[in-house]
């Protein structure tokens, strides 16, 4: 910001270039592990996997994010476990889809409101057709974000009676967020 | 009265916006409605759908912080914490404290602009045309720091993934702080003339009730959530930046009617003031960046991070494929996610109580369709 | 009757002078709303055309005019633009009897009180007439509404009126003023005064009271389909009913031309006098209109059936006790205090404000989140005043 | 009824206040000093040319794609008034696009642009909101002139002191008798070279 009080600008500029000074302009650095769970997240986890048991093929976690993967037709049945098991997690936090171009990868943070753990449900779907079990009879919530992932992604969510467009119109072609989609520029006047 | 076996009645279906002067913005509601009563209630969102997720995620780290701006357009530094956090754990930095502060101390006095604004336009939707004024009075008082602050009184762009663009200048405490005693009394002004008024009471007392485990399925959070006696605030079940070290008080409800949500927000725009002016008191000094020139590349992995918008519990769930671009963002809109709750909350009430409680909600649309 | 020529011109001239007036009035009602809510909210109101903004009015007056008329294709189009004659028709006839000071009236007629309630009430036609019309159904919605308004509070305006009446022992305004002379029927029956207040600002639709045109929820009910100069006619009609609460509740209430002790003023000064009463009125109705919000329409029935007709009627029989007995007129002054003042207590008695309650538990029950201690700044103690963030991490 | 008088004499309470409203187009309320309004091109004052060298970190960082540029071999320099070898030519920033969000100056190393206080551009054109080097300039200057702005890099990007560095230099290599170096190579033409280069591995990689 060039308008910035101009005493401190005019004092600036022989130090900013000096690298000497970095240190002082920035404070020290703070890595946080990567990919490593905390003390409570390692707890969630370890609670996770008691519910959920062998339905668990791939799990890791961030901070005290715990995920686990499942197996997509068992996803309706790892969420009711997570649901209504000890580890309560009784809100459907967020649901989200990624396009990782060979599969879509469903993803549904689920948080607890009676003791604030969050854990995360991981399903791989195939590219082609994708569909898993809707979460509508478990949460509410699962409605519109069933609905976007439908529009945006093409999901099909076997079990939700309600699949009209949410965010896209009637008629609209195609999925807008996946990566094979264009983004097309639009002309300029 | 038979009137009901011997006639065969139609009920009307009342379509409310996307052009109503209630509906805040380019919201649809389709009233399924018997006379003045509402059977059914069919929200239609998209109208403004702008594709940001999608737009994210071929701007790069910095670019996207502008999108945020505008995804929530009333509370947009709370939106920048949001994005910025993400990208914090992502980047693996941490930005210094004094950034900390100064990012708290503009999210919460935005919380302030934004539950001001909701009073306002709450007490027009209920047909009160003077609160609005006040509201925007303090309102505009926040928004001219804002722009001595970051330049811009709506789109800020001033945070940074590992601290914030600049620091603050040297008056910002004690305008602050007179600031904080101005925007006080003006809560207190829009609270005597609304929060106990009776017609007002009348209107949102007992309205638009959904209980606790109905609202948690529904997804709702903030003070929808807690109107309902659910005690969820992310800012207290999980800290972020510098909350833990502030005394602060969460507000909660019993009813989970359109009175509790309203005056939930005005007491909590009271706790924002204070929290604000404890942030003050600790007002460390120290660099304003985290170390490290360029923090723009992040090695691949995902994290999902949440903190408390005014609205609600937003969340980003951020996915980097290692490139200086995010490979997808994903937001939790706290305003969609408590849409959802919208036609439990309003079958079997009257027409004029579809707007209180859609007012209620507090919803911004360029949030719900992003 | 035999009608000369003479009679029919003085008739139009009087006719004409009066529709003046009324519109005058109105379009002073606007500016006056207008500049009035600027200020309790803080803001200037209109003004730039003329002096304080004065012309607005007729800018935009002229603006309606000059806009294209629009009538949706499926209306009734006969009845789409009759319905706003409707409306200003009655609202302009009432002011035939109306005497702005003594003799300063088109027709004082025996009956006036009488001829305002048969009048008055046929502007609901136009609103239903106006609402079915425009085949909308925000506007069949206004329409029924106002239907079920202005039918449920005629009730307690004409018991009013009719207390009015029977203390001054005439139906004639001029008798009504005239049996002021000493003291004002605000002072004898307060209790009155309220309910027509009341009453009055739910005939007119003014807030708290304007859930027939209720912008946030019919978006202007039956006038959502209008624009130009039908819309124009029907906004006119509505601040010309606001002055017509304003002057009744001036002739009725609160004196009409005549300071409450003293003679007859001149008659320009009447006149003034009466307006200025009447302003006041006005005043007050814009006041409570910038402070409440509106209720809804059951909560509006409900007033009305439950509270403002039990209590007319109360008052009524009263009035009517007062006059058989021959008591002196405070016994009434205190009856209605009484009749005013117990339900209010019994009600309040039953049910307190639960707000209040509710806030103070609210605020009290807040969950206390302590702060933890702040871990020590790190060692670094140079206090560095950063220079704008040229290493961004864009 | 008790609370609802309460209500109205806070609106009351009003009517004896100032108003809080500006009365716009007669009274325009000043904006702060960090206020970021229309972007804007500065001014050399020492070498009478604009900062900006077209090197194109502003276009590339953009997140709404509103500049182009094109840069030219500056004759100034030919002529040794400046330092800068190369000078933006033309410069076109459609304002419709632009966001105002004032990335363009924090990546700018040659303190080039900067978000002036200007917010009220009107235009009955269509393309009235496409501003050319011109317009950029004028709206550079004048907020140059208005909040006296300073470089933050003077050392390195106002002609004058780079020019002045650079004799300085050079006389004291000729004292030296070490005359051989060429210029190009004293610190302080490189630095913005060398900036320019790593910010360019950084945000466009």
């Amino acid at each position: 910001m060039t308008e910035q009080d101009p005493k401190a600008a005019a004092e600036a500029p022989k130090e900013a270039a000096a690298p000497a000074e970095k240190p002082a302009r920035h404070g020290p650095p703070i890595v946080i592990a990567e990919e490593v769970l905390n003390e409570r997240g390692e707890q969630t986890a370890a609670q996770l996997a008691s519910t959920l048991g062998t339905l668990v093929l791939d799990s890791a976690g961030r901070e005290d994010n715990p995920w686990v993967r499942v197996d997509a037709k068992e996803l309706h049945a790892a969420a009711k476990k997570c649901r209504d098991g000890e580890i309560g997690m009784d809100m459907l936090n967020l649901m989200l889809a990624v396009d990782w171009v060979d599969r879509i990868q469903m993803i549904y943070v689920l948080y607890s409101t009676t003791n604030n753990r969050k854990v995360i449900l991981k399903a791989d779907l195939p590219a082609e057709s994708p569909a898993i079990d809707s979460l509508t009879d478990l949460w509410e919530a699962a409605t519109w974000y069933e609905r976007e992932t439908h529009d945006l992604f093409g999901v099909d969510f076997p079990g939700n009676s309600d699949m009209s467009p949410l965010l896209l119109y009637e008629g609209f072609e195609g999925h807008p967020g996946l990566k094979s989609y264009p983004l097309n520029d639009y002309e300029e006047w | 009265m038979t009137t009901e076996s011997q006639f065969e009645t139609v009920d009307m279906m009342l379509n409310m916006g996307p052009q109503h002067p209630a509906t805040h913005g380019v919201f649809r509601m389709v009233l399924k409605v018997d006379g003045e009563k509402v059977i059914d209630v069919i929200p239609h969102i998209g109208y403004l759908h702008r594709g940001t997720e999608r737009l994210a995620e071929v701007e790069t780290y910095g670019q996207v912080i502008t999108l945020f701006d505008r995804v929530d357009y009333i509370a947009n530094l709370n939106n920048e914490l949001a994005f910025v956090r993400a990208g914090e754990q992502i980047m693996e930095v941490e930005a210094p404290e004094r950034a900390q502060y100064i990012r708290v101390i503009l999210a919460e006095l935005n919380r302030v602009a934004s539950h001001l604004l909701f009073i306002g336009t709450y007490a027009i939707d209920l047909g009160a045309m003077t609160p609005v004024m006040y509201g925007f009075r303090e309102r505009e008082r926040i928004q001219n720091l804002f722009e001595h602050v970051t330049g811009a009184r709506m789109m800020h762009n001033y945070m940074r993934i590992g601290g914030v663009k600049a620091d603050v200048p040297d008056d910002f405490v004690p305008w602050v702080r007179q600031l904080i005693g101005e925007v006080r009394k003006g809560v207190e002004e829009c609270d005597k003339l609304l929060s106990t008024n009776e017609v007002f009471l009348g209107r949102t007392r007992g309205v638009g009730v959904i209980d606790g485990p109905t609202a948690i399925s529904c997804g709702l959070t903030g003070p929808s959530l807690r109107g309902s006696g659910v005690a969820y605030d992310v800012r207290k079940d999980d800290p972020y930046e510098i909350y833990p070290y502030l005394n602060y008080k969460v507000p909660v409800g019993e009813n989970g009617d359109c009175w509790d949500r309203y005056y939930l927000r005005m007491l909590e725009c009271y706790e924002s003031l204070s929290m604000i002016e404890q942030c003050l008191d600790q007002f460390p000094e120290g660099p304003i960046m985290a170390a490290g020139r360029r923090i723009a590349r992040p090695p691949a992995g995902e994290v999902f991070s949440h903190s408390e918008n005014p609205r609600g519990d937003l969340g980003v769930y951020l996915v980097s494929d290692g490139t200086d671009k995010p490979y997808r963002v994903k937001i939790r809109p706290p305003s969609f996610c408590n849409l959802v709750g919208l036609a439990t909350m309003t079958r079997g009430s009257y027409i004029a109580d579809a707007v209180a409680i859609l007012g209620s909600l507090d919803i911004v649309l360029g949030e719900v369709d992003r | 009757m035999n009608v000369t020529l003479s009679d029919t011109i003085t008739l139009s001239v009087q006719l004409f002078a009066l529709f003046n007036v009324a519109a005058l009035a109105a379009v002073s009602l606007v500016w006056l709303e207008r500049r009035f809510l600027g200020r309790l909210q803080g803001r200037p109101g209109p003004n730039r055309v003329g002096p304080l903004g004065l012309l607005q009015p007729i800018a935009d007056a002229i603006k309606l005019m000059s806009k294209e008329d629009v009538a949706p294709g499926s209306s009734q189009r006969l009845l789409f633009y009759a319905a706003p004659i409707l409306v200003f028709v009655p609202a302009f006839v009432v002011w035939l009897t109306f005497p702005l000071a003594r003799d300063v009236v088109v027709r004082n007629m025996d009956m006036g009180l009488f001829f305002f309630v048969a009048i008055s009430v046929l502007s609901i036609v136009g609103l239903v007439l106006a609402g079915w019309s425009s085949n909308s159904k925000y506007a069949i919605l206004g329409g029924f509404r106002a239907a079920a308004q202005l039918v449920s509070y005629e009730i307690p305006i004409i018991t009013m009126i009719l207390i009015i009446g029977m203390l001054s022992d005439s139906l004639d305004f001029v008798k009504v003023v005239d049996a002021q002379a000493t003291i004002p029927f605000i002072a004898v029956v307060p209790l009155a005064f309220v309910i027509f207040l009341i009453a009055g600002l739910a005939e007119v639709g003014r807030t708290p009271f304007d859930i027939y045109f209720a912008e946030s929820e019919v978006v202007g009910g039956p006038f959502v389909e209008y624009s130009g100069a039908h819309w124009a006619i029907f906004f006119l009609a509505e601040y010309v009913n606001t002055f017509v609460i304003g002057i009744l509740g001036a002739l009725l209430f609160l004196g009409g031309w005549r300071w409450p002790f003293g003679a007859d003023l001149p008659q320009v000064a009447s006149v003034a006098l009466l307006m200025g009463k009447a302003y006041f009125i006005v005043l007050i109705i814009f006041w409570i209109r910038g402070t409440y919000p509106r209720m809804r329409i059951d909560q509006l029935m409900a007033m009305a059936w439950k509270w403002l007709i039990p209590l007319s009627f109360v008052l009524f029989l009263a009035a009517a006790f007062q006059l058989k007995f021959e008591w002196p007129w405070w016994v009434l002054t205190i009856l209605s205090l009484v009749i005013l003042v117990v339900p209010v207590i019994v009600q309040s008695r039953k049910q307190r404000n639960p707000a209040l309650e509710l806030a103070a538990r609210y605020a009290a029950n807040a969950i206390v989140v302590q702060a933890k201690p702040r871990p020590a700044p790190a060692v670094e103690d140079a206090p560095v005043v950063t220079p704008a963030a040229e290493g961004t991490s864009v | 009824m008790i609370s609802g008088l309460k209500g109205m004499l806070v609106t009351l309470r009003w009517l004896g206040k100032k108003n809080i409203t500006a009365n716009y187009p007669k009274e325009h309320l000043p904006v702060q000093e960090r206020f970021m309004g229309f972007p804007g091109l500065l001014w050399d004052e020492t070498a009478e040319e604009p900062f900006c060298t077209g090197c194109m970190v502003c276009v590339r960082e953009c997140p709404t794609q509103c500049m182009t540029a094109i840069m030219h071999d500056n004759p100034n320099a030919v002529e040794g008034k400046s330092h800068r070898r190369k000078i933006i030519e033309t410069f076109e920033i459609n304002l419709n696009r632009c966001i105002l969000c004032g990335i363009c100056v924090d990546v700018c190393n040659f303190d080039a642009i900067a978000m002036s206080h200007e917010h009220e551009l009107a235009s009955f054109a269509r393309t009235g909101a496409r501003a050319d080097l011109g317009l950029l300039l004028d709206l550079g200057r004048k907020f140059q002139t208005e909040v006296s702005w300073a470089p933050k890099g003077a050392d390195r990007n106002v002609a004058s002191v780079v020019l002045a560095k650079r004799a300085a230099a050079e006389a004291a290599k000729a004292e030296e008798a070490a005359a051989e170096a060429p210029t190009e190579a004293t610190p302080a033409s490189e630095a913005p070279v060398a900036e320019k280069a790593e910010k360019q591995e950084g945000g466009e990689s």
